[in-house]
This record gives C-alpha cells, structure tokens and sequence, in this order.
C-alpha cells in the first residue's frame, strides 16, 4: 500500500462566524504535482497554512506521510516551502541560504557543501553561491528559494505563488524549470496559484477551489473538457455561456430552447428535468463559422458579428445572438477578417458533444 | 583681568558678526534682554532655592524692602559660571551672588566681582571674615550627624570619628576638598589653633587610612540625611541647620556640636551692576545683628556679629556650636582661595585611586 | 515654514525646484551648522586660546592622572552601560515588535515612564530599593536567614543601574524599529525549514536587527559617557567620569580652557567609536558582496 | 516566535523583570507623594495630600515651571519636527555626494555628550548675549531633539511605497505638494511617535537648560534641580507621580480612541 505524501480529512477553518474552509479532503501521492487554483478569498491560502501549520484547522487532520501532523509543530512537519517574495535571508550568501535547513538540522559540513553544491546546481546557480540574494535577479532569487527547499528532501514541497512576482517570459521559463525538477527528482509538490494557464500546463491535479471549498478536483484536462460546474467552466479557459429552458430530456441528449427561439442540444445530465431554467457552455474555440448554408452541426445559431479581435496566434470574433448576449468565437488566424466587420451576418456552429450543461444559477 | 574679557570668539568683528546672525537671522522675534524683563528696580539676588530661599526671604529681604523701599527679587540657582558669562558679556541678569567657598574665591581672582564699599559694609568686627569682595553674612556648621537609635554611643569629635576601633561604622563624607582636608587634619590630631596652614601631605595621609570606611563621599548636600536614615552610612558628615529642620520634621537625627567646623557664606556684587549702591546697602543690612539674629532662629545659623549671639533665643542656641569653643574651627577661606585649585585637584586624584 | 512664499512666488521655486531635494535638507543644514557645528568650534577654539593661546590644557590632559583616571572610567562606564542598555532594550524591543499595534503603544507608555521621573527623586527611590537596608536586601536577608548584603549602589553597579534605567528606552526604539521592518515570511520559512525558535532567533530575527543594535548600543554608551548627575548620586568615589570633570571645571574652577579640552576629547571619542563602528559595517558589508 | 508571549519561559521572565526594573523607581515614588514629611521617607509615617497642595500652590511656582517646560517642550519640538521631517524626506529621496556625511553631521547631536552640548551652546549664546531667552532655550533643545525625529522619520520613510509618490508625480504634483499631500499622511504615525519622543525628551532635559535657562524662569528639571541643593523636597515625588498619572491615562485614552492599526514604532 503507498501512502500518500499529503491527506487532508474534512479539514476546516472558521473565522469567528466566517467558514473560510468549509471541510475539505485532499489526497496528494507520492510524486504528484496538485495544484491549488482559485480565486483570490477563495481559501486555498488558508489550506496551505494549515497543511504548512501557520494556522490551526477548526476541525479535521492533516497527515503528512501518513502521520498525524494536525498538532505537530511547524518544523517538524518535514516541509519545503517556496514563497511569492522569495523569503531569501538577506544577510546570508546564496550558499548559507540554501545550507540553512541542513545546518539547522545539523547536517555535517561536508554533507552541507556536498548537497547545497547538488542543490544549486540543479537549479543551474552554482557559480553565484557566494552572492547576496539582493545582488541576484528576481529569477534567480527564486531559483535559491526552489533549491533551499528541495536540498533537505522535504516530503513535501508547497509553492506559494512562487511566479507571481516575475515577469511572463521568466514566469513561463521557471515554469517549465519547476516541471522539469519535479520529474526528475520525484519530488511532491503543492503548488497554489491563481494563474489557470500555469496550472493546467504544470499540474498532474488540479484542486479548483471557490469560496472555502474544493469545486473540482481533477486532471488539467478533465477540468477543462468537463467542468462540473459553471464556475469551474468559466475559471479555466474561455466559455461563453447561454440561458436556455430545458424542452426536451431524452436518454441521449438535452433539448434546450433560448429566448429567441432557437433550439440546442447538448449532453444528457442527471437531474436536468423539463423545463428547468439552464445555463449552456461552449468554449470559443469549439465554435465554428459555417460559410453558406452548409449544417454540419447539430447546434448552429445566427448571429450578428461585432467585430474582429487580432491576438496574434488566434482571431476572435464576438457576436450577438437572437436572445441579446454575446458570444466568442475563436478562429485561426488566416480568416478573412472583412467577413467579420461589424454588422456582417454569421451562422456559429458546434457539435453537442462540446456543449456543457449547467443548472442555472451554479456558479458565477 | 585681561582674562575675564576673553570669551570664545574674541576677535571684535567675529563676534559682532555672530551677534548679527544670533539677534537677527535666528531669532529676531524672541530676543528680550534677560534683564529686561526682571522688575525694574529690584535688586536681583541669586541663591538657592527651595527652604533656603523662603529662610533668607523671611529673615533678611522682606524686612530690608520694608525698611529701605529697595526690592529684592529672588532666583535660584548661583553659578559661577553664568556669572562670568554675564560679567564677560556685560548681559547681567544677577546684581548680588550668594556664595560659599574656594570656588567664589577663585571667581573673586577672575575679576567677577565689585570690590566691597567698606564705606557703607563694616567688614571689621566679624565673626568670619571677610574679603577685598566677598561679606560673610550666614555661618554655618559642619560635623557629625549620626541615628541616636542605632547609634547609642557616637564619634562626638573628628579624633573620635577617625578611630575606627572604638567607633566603628560607614562614614559620609563630601567630594568637597575645603572641609575634607580639615576633618582629615583634625581626625590626625593636630590642634585646631595649629590648623592652618594646612599640612596637606598628612591631611592625604589621614584620609588614605579612613577611605576604606568611607561608604559614600557625597556630591549632593540632600544625601548627608537621606543616606543616614535609609541606613547606608552611620556617621555622616552634614550642617547643622540642615539636622534641625530633619528633627523638626520627625527624623531620628542628632548632630554633634562637640567640634565643628564653621563655614560662611558670602555676599558679592557682580561687576558692573547698575545697582552697585543698593546691593552694597543690602549687604551691609544682612549683616547687621538684629538681622543676624532672625536669620539665626530662622536657620540655625551661626550669627556673623559676635554680639548677635547672645540675643539668640536659649532654645536655637542650644543647637548652635559656640564658635570661641577651642575645639570649634573656622574654615580660613584666605587659605583656600590661594590652595582651592591645585587642592581639589589632587583631591579629586585621591578619591579615584 | 517657507511653503506659502514657494506657491506665490515663481522664481523661488525654480530655484527649489533646481535643488531638488536638498531644498528640503537645506533648512536643518543651516540650522545645525549655525546652532550645533559653530558652538562646537567655539569649544575646539576656547580649548586652545581662552585669553592666550596655548595646548596647555591638552598636555595637561596627557599628562595628567586625574584624567587618566577619568578617560578608563568614561570609556569602561560607557561601554557597560551600552551593553546593558542594549540587552535589556532587546528583551523590551523583542516583546514590542510582537504584540497589536495599539497594544504596543501603550507599552510604549510604560517604556517610556522613567523619563517623567527626576532621576533627583529616583536616586533615592534606587536606595530604597537596591540599598543595604533596602527592599532587596531586606528580602534576601528574610528569605536566606543572613545577614548577606549585596552592595548595588554608591559603587559602579549603581552607576550603571541607574544609568541603564534611563538609557533602555533609548535602545529600545532602534532595536524595535528593525525588529519591526523584518519580513515574517523570513522566520516562516525558517520555521518550515525546520528551525527551531532558538534558531530563528539567533539565524534570522538576530542577525537581520544587528543595525538596530548597534545603532542603540552605540547611542546609549555614548549619552552615558556625557552624564554626570548619575554618578554622582549612585556613584562611588571612584566612578567620576570626564563629564564631571567638565562640569566641574566649568562652574567652580571657572577654567574654560581645561572644559573646553576635556570636552573636546569626549566628542573625539565618540567620533572614533561612531567611526569603527561604520567602518566595520562597511568591511562587514562589502566583504559579503564580493 | 510565540513562546515569548505565551509561554513562561526564561526569555519571557527576563523580560517582566526589565518591566519591573523600569517601573519601580517610579512605583517607589508614589507612595512617598502621599506623605506629609518634608523629608524624603519611605514609607511615609503620616498620610496626606499637603505635597500635592504644594506642588499645585502657584506661590511654590512648580506649576509655572511645569508650564514653561510644557511651553518649552512644544516650542523645541514644534521647531525640530518643521525642519527634522522635511530634512529626512529629502534625505532619504535623493543621492548626492557627501550626503553620509551630511546625514551624519544631523544627526551628530545624539552622539555628542549632553555635557558638551551644553558647554558649546552656553558659550555660544553667552557669547551672543542670549543666554537666558527662550529662543536660545527652544534653539538648544530643538537641537538636542532634532536628531530622534530625523532617525523616526527616516526609518518610516523606509518602509513608504515609493510608488505612490511616483504616481503623484505623473499626475503632475510639485515636490512640495507630493510631500504634503502624500508623504506626510502616510507618515503620521511615525512622525507623531517621533514627536511624542522629543517632546519628552525636552521636557526631562536639565543639564542643557541648567546653562541656558533664566535663573528667574526655571523649567521644570532644573527647578526640582536648583531645590535640591540643600534637601530633596518631597513635593518632587508629588509632581513625578502626578506626571507619571497623566501620562498613563493620556495614554490609555489615547490607545482607544485611536482605532487605527497602524503599524510601526
């Protein structure tokens, strides 16, 4: 049997009549990278501090390596950490920073030297060892930070934002660095962020929290292609939503009316019963624009285009629909732009399969 | 004399200068002569504060301005120091300088002070004595104050003092080098008419022997009976109006009036004072024996007039040292304004080794 | 100040404006140099000439016991206050920076109590306390059952308790003011590193407050090194210290010239010590970034 | 780091005992105030209000120098906090050369012995004739005072964003106004902390005053110093404990009403 590095057992936090956790589960395994995303207040920091023992959970445990650790000190938890501001020590050298957990617990000094020497050169900084962290790039301070809490091999490493203060071109380099050194080392990580495209591209798991509880937990590509819930199709990727009233539930699919008539299909869902006011999804990148009168799609709307947005990679276009909102579209680049001016006509198209069907209200 | 126009800056220009930048740039809007504002034409007297200065309010300055119109305002705080600022500057803030000791002699040396009108001062026929510039006007007694409770069988006289077998126990003495050397010499056993001058070498040696006994020399005058009765000395070295007023206030004190050494405090003016005249005036009241009677039953003061003594009352007299007394020592101040300096010195060498 | 005449006047403040920030220094600048610079040249100047002009007081500062004698105490006396004012204030600096905002000014309050006292009234509350007869003394004699006496004032101890008890504030707010400018995450990531309290104390919070110490050592020795009503009211006979001796030389010898120069050396003294103690920053500094 | 707060460990001990050691002289104090000896005793054989009496009666003259220390004390500090804080913004907000020296020059009254600086500015004023205004009076202290409110200042302004005056700045605010309008705002807190500081410090200040002050117009400390060169009055521990009285509950009304929690010194 393996045990998991990480198990949470209805943990929960209260403040005063607040529930900043409502009780929650979470197993992390042996080399797995989880990720915390959510929102801002949307209480993934809370969970870090309990698991890294700043605060004290209001009910539950917390096992670290299949040891009770609810009552155990900050310190011997056996934890790495890696925080958003670095909390590089600046009177120390890059060497004695990272040397610190080893000394601390009283590691030898050959052992110290070997392994810090091991340590920064994993994260490629071996020749900046007798530096300040100050005199060090935003960068690189992060990279001491990977390395000092790496080079005592903690059961588990928690990640705090670590990217947040850098730039988008470090941020995606350190990125695939953190990647990287969690595969070849096997380490486990827990790693928060409220950056969905970091963690669907680094994660194994992804914890999708809101508002004090786990909304989804799943693999990057599980969340995206199959939110449970609205929230948790609007906060990863693009999605367009639209109001619809069920008209029809067969054992295949969901028949949905929109206000202006017209009918779409989407996937069966449990508990969806006539006429219950629903929200559908579809991503913009699912849609289609269908020339002439061609209906290769089992869902096709009229629309009206407001316009073109340049992205480089991609076009987008937004256009409103019978019932009022708007909906985006993404296509390739090479689409002919004037055919999306302002006013033109548009036929959008998708395949059911891509339809999500949510109860309406769920989520934001 | 040059020396007392000297001042930090001397050279004329330099200071009119600063002067400029001092008056006008600074301050201009809070500049008042200290002078100014003082009454207009009171005579400004500076002596301590607090009791001593509500003793000489009653018994010498109230009485005077009834008598002779002439007011006297009272401050505290006599300085030599600001007084050879003021005289140097000519900015007096004070007309008359209530001192004692080596130090208002060696002011006196400075040039600090008018010479004394001995037209309108009787500097002859005194207790004390007095100088070209200083009037005694209040003698006071130093010597042994001790707890009759804890101390059933106290050192009476500096011999007894300094023999440590037969009276035991901490000694308070001051960091004053005038009255130290006495004690010191008295305590040896020299004769009190063969004190002076001082033999200074053995006066030291005397002193090396009882240092070890010595558990504080006192800077503070206030100290002399807080130590005595917080219980941190046994014998300490004090005045004789200060013991009274403690009794009077309830404290287990005795002062010993076997052998004593009398000090006296003077009157100068300070040079240049507009009121010259008046101050000299005032310094001849304060001495004259009517007056040194009441500053006598007011402080327990020895009376400067050899007569004033016998008009004490029997009471206050009781607790005054009889200054004919052989063993009684008046403190030759003519000694100390020549030795004060080089003395203190090596005095104040004594006590750091 | 000068705030309404700039708005007004467009001329003032180009030229304010060319100055750039140092027309905001410019104001103290001239008032430290008019009221604290010239005044101390006054007495580097009376020290040599006062009348005539000669070094006289400085040779006999060099040759003299006297002052030997007061130069080792003003140093030994300084530096001890300075180390007891600092440990202390550390204790008080350390308890501060981890309690609410509002519940630390009212500690503050407390910290800064001795100041309202006269040291004239708390020289006497020191002998009652810490005397032969006093309260502490007392006790110890009930509770050992002997006569033990432990001598605690009127010698250097109480030169330096009384000393230290007016000097702990001035550590106190340095120390404070850097203990408080630390980042938590620091010791949180000590904490999570395995360090115990111990450790984060004397690896993190310690090191990171070390200019806050130095700077209250520093201030505390060198205003105990200026004072004189202590010692002689909680002193012994042999802990004059040079400022006692300007005072003396000042108010009863009237000898300006022998002030001047003892004066003059105790601000060179600072001067030296505040030197060492910058250029060992430096060194310490530098040294780390090479 | 709780274990100094919580728990009653070593660390903590120590700390309540420097408390204690802090206190107590002042605590000593009171009872005394309560006495009705002209001497100084403890414990006070007979109770009573007669020092209190004195110490309020205007013809013993302790309130008039209370006042005029308390006048003193705003003055000195009103001038040190008008040059001090200006003086630590543009310090702070600038590089030029010798400004190490210059800070050190500001800030060198903290570090010059109390005694010097008396000695110099007594020659100094005594010199100029001003010796006993209180212009050379609030001069001297704000300059003794100056150097607390530079450093308060200075470490508050460490930890202000720079950002935000920079934003001012781009929405075109002068210097002068960004000083106003942002800065010093945002520093109340230290400026106030660093006020309350020097003030006290001015208000206790003797050795300084000995020399400059009037001899007809004491502040307080040299009052209580000039009385008690023949007996230390006990009225002394009357006005102690008074002072110490009003600070405390100044202090606490002080501590509730303000609700901002605010950190820093």
């Amino acid at each position: 049997m393996t045990t998991n590095k990480l198990s949470l057992q209805q943990v929960s936090k209260a403040y005063g009549y607040v529930d900043a956790l409502h009780p929650t589960d979470l197993n992390v395994a042996e080399s797995e990278f989880v990720t915390l995303l959510g929102p801002s207040g949307s209480g993934k920091t809370t969970l870090l501090k309990i698991i890294a023992g700043m605060e004290r959970p209001s009910g539950g445990r917390v096992f670290i390596n299949g040891r009770d650790t609810t009552e155990t000190p900050v310190r011997e938890r056996d934890l790495g950490m890696v925080f958003q501001n670095y909390a590089l020590m600046p009177h120390l050298s890059v060497f004695d920073n990272v040397a610190f957990p080893l000394k601390v617990r009283k590691t030898g000094a050959e052992e110290i030297r070997r392994k810090v020497g091991e340590a920064l050169g994993t994260v490629q900084l071996a020749h900046l060892a007798d530096r300040k962290p100050q005199a060090l790039s935003g960068g690189q301070q992060q990279r001491v930070s990977i390395a000092r809490a790496i080079v005592y091999n903690p059961s588990l490493v928690l990640m705090d934002e670590p990217l947040g203060a850098l730039d988008k071109k470090l941020r995606e380099q350190l990125q695939h660095e953190i990647k990287q050194l969690h595969e070849r080392l096997g380490i486990t990580i827990l790693y928060v962020t409220h950056d969905q495209q970091e963690a669907m591209s680094m994660s194994d798991r992804i914890a999708l929290m809101n508002e004090g509880r786990i909304e989804q937990l799943g693999a990057p590509r599980e969340l995206y292609f199959s939110p449970k819930t609205a929230f948790a199709a609007d906060f990863l990727g693009n999605s367009n939503f639209i109001e619809a009233t069920v008209s029809e539930v067969s054992a295949a699919a969901t028949r949905c009316r929109l206000s202006g008539g017209e009918e779409l299909l989407a996937p069966r869902r449990d508990g969806v019963r006539q006429g219950d006011a629903v929200r559908l999804m579809v991503r913009p990148e699912h849609i289609r624009l269908i020339g002439g009168d061609g209906a290769a799609e089992d869902n096709v709307l009229t629309a009206s285009s407001l316009g073109p947005t340049f992205f480089g990679d991609a076009l987008e276009i937004r256009a409103q629909i019978a019932d009022g909102s708007e909906v985006s579209v993404k296509v390739a680049n090479n689409f002919e732009v004037a055919a999306a001016a302002p006013g033109q006509p548009l036929r959008l198209g998708w395949s059911s399969d891509h339809t999500h069907l949510f109860a309406s209200g769920s989520g934001r | 004399m040059s020396k007392t126009n000297t001042t930090l800056l001397p050279t004329p220009s330099r200071r009119r200068f600063l002067e400029g930048l001092g008056t006008g740039i600074l301050a201009a809007p809070f500049v008042l002569s200290a002078r100014r504002t003082l009454a207009a034409d009171a005579l400004v007297l500076v002596t301590w504060g607090g009791a001593y200065a509500d003793v000489i309010r009653k018994a010498i300055t109230t009485p005077f301005t009834e008598e002779t119109g002439i007011g006297v305002t009272l401050v505290s705080g006599p300085d030599l120091s600001k007084a050879k600022a003021q005289v140097t500057t000519g900015n007096l803030e004070w007309d008359l300088y209530d001192g004692s000791g080596g130090s208002m002699h060696n002011a006196a040396k400075e040039g600090l002070f008018e010479e004394l009108d001995t037209s309108v001062i009787d500097t002859s026929n005194l207790v004390g004595e007095a100088t070209a510039h200083a009037m005694p006007f209040l003698i006071y007694a130093g010597g042994m104050a001790y707890d009759p409770e804890r101390t059933p069988n106290p050192p009476r006289t500096f011999k007894q003092l300094f023999d440590g077998d037969a009276y035991p126990g901490r000694i308070g003495l001051r960091t004053r080098v005038s009255e130290t050397l006495e004690i010191a010499l008295l305590g040896d056993g020299v004769d009190p008419k063969d004190l002076y001058p001082l033999d200074v070498d053995r006066a030291f040696a005397a002193l090396e022997r009882i240092k070890p006994r010595v558990a504080k020399w006192i800077a503070q005058t206030p100290q002399t009976i807080s130590l005595l009765t917080s219980n941190e000395i046994d014998y300490s070295y004090t005045y004789n109006g200060r013991v009274a007023s403690a009794k009077a206030d309830g404290l287990n004190i005795e002062f010993s009036t076997d052998q004593t050494i009398l000090m006296t405090q003077y009157y100068s003016v300070l040079k240049g004072s507009p009121k010259r005249a008046q101050a000299m005036e005032y310094i001849s009241y304060a001495a004259r024996p009517d007056v040194q009677k009441r500053l006598s039953e007011a402080y327990y003061s020895v009376p400067v007039r050899p007569g004033a003594l016998d008009m004490v009352t029997p009471e206050v007299k009781a607790l005054l040292p009889d200054p004919k007394d052989p063993r009684t020592v008046l403190l030759k101040e003519a000694f100390w304004a020549d030795n004060f300096i080089t003395l203190d010195r090596r005095f104040k060498e004594f006590l750091l080794t | 100040m000068t705030t309404p005449m700039l708005r007004r006047d467009g001329r003032t403040r180009t030229m304010l404006n060319r100055l750039g920030f140092g027309s905001f220094v410019l104001p103290l600048t001239l008032f430290m140099l008019l009221v604290f610079c010239l005044p101390l040249i006054g007495v580097v100047r009376t020290s040599i000439c006062d009348g005539d002009c000669s070094l006289v007081a400085y040779v006999d500062f060099a040759t003299g016991k006297l002052f030997h004698r007061a130069l080792i105490n003003t140093l030994s006396i300084g530096f001890v206050t300075g180390l007891v004012s600092v440990i202390c204030g550390y204790f008080v600096a350390y308890h501060l920076s981890r309690m609410t905002a509002r519940r630390r000014r009212f500690f503050l309050v407390l910290v800064m109590l001795p100041f309202w006292t006269s040291i004239l009234v708390k020289s006497f509350a020191f002998t009652v306390i810490l005397g032969t007869d006093g309260i502490i003394n007392n006790a110890l004699q009930a509770v050992t059952g002997t006569d033990i006496v432990i001598p605690m004032i009127f010698n250097r101890a109480g030169v330096i308790i009384g000393m230290a008890h007016w000097l702990i504030p001035f550590a106190v707010f340095p120390i404070l003011s850097s203990l408080l400018s630390q980042d938590k995450a620091l010791r949180d990531a000590a904490e999570i590193m395995g360090a115990r309290p111990w450790d984060i104390f004397w690896k993190v919070t310690f090191p990171l407050s070390l200019p806050g110490v130095i700077a209250g050592g520093l201030m505390s020795s060198v205003i105990g090194m200026g004072s004189f009503v202590t010692p002689a009211l909680l002193g012994g006979r042999r802990d004059m210290m040079m400022a006692n001796l300007v005072d003396f030389y000042v108010r009863e010898a009237l000898d300006w010239r022998m002030a001047s120069a003892i004066a003059v050396i105790l601000v060179l003294i600072a001067l030296l010590i505040l030197s060492l103690a910058a250029w060992l920053r430096q060194r310490q500094e530098s040294g780390a970034a090479a | 780091m709780r274990f100094l707060t919580k728990n009653l460990s070593l660390p903590v001990i120590v700390t309540w005992l420097i408390y204690v050691f802090l206190l107590v002289p002042s605590l000593v104090v009171i009872p005394i105030s309560f006495g009705t000896s002209n001497e100084l005793v403890f414990p006070p054989q007979d109770w009573g209000l007669d020092l209190y009496r004195r110490a309020l009666d205007p013809a013993e003259g302790w309130l008039a120098a209370a006042g005029r220390s308390m006048v003193l004390g705003i003055l000195a500090t009103t001038i040190a906090l008008l040059m001090g804080v200006p003086a630590a913004y543009g310090l702070s907000r600038s590089r030029f050369p010798g400004q190490k020296a210059l800070t050190f020059m500001l800030m060198s009254p903290i570090f010059a012995p109390t005694i010097v600086v008396a000695l110099a500015l007594y020659l100094y004023f005594a010199t100029l004739g001003m010796t006993g205004t209180m212009a050379a009076l609030a001069m001297s202290h704000a300059v003794v005072i100056t150097p607390f409110i530079l450093v308060t200042t200075l470490s508050g302004l460490k930890h202000l964003d720079r950002n935000i005056e920079n934003a001012a700045m781009v929405m075109g605010a002068t210097r002068l106004q960004i000083f106003f309008h942002v800065v010093l705002p945002a520093l109340k807190g230290s400026v106030l902390t660093g006020g309350l500081f020097a003030f006290l410090l001015s208000f206790d200040e003797v050795i300084v005053s000995w020399f400059i002050a009037r001899s007809d117009q004491p502040t307080l400390p040299v009052k209580m110093y000039s009385s008690i060169q023949w007996e230390i009055s006990p009225v002394l521990s009357a006005i102690s404990t008074f002072l110490v009285a009003i600070t405390v509950v100044g202090s606490v009304v002080a501590a509730f009403i303000s609700s901002a929690e605010t950190d820093g010194i």
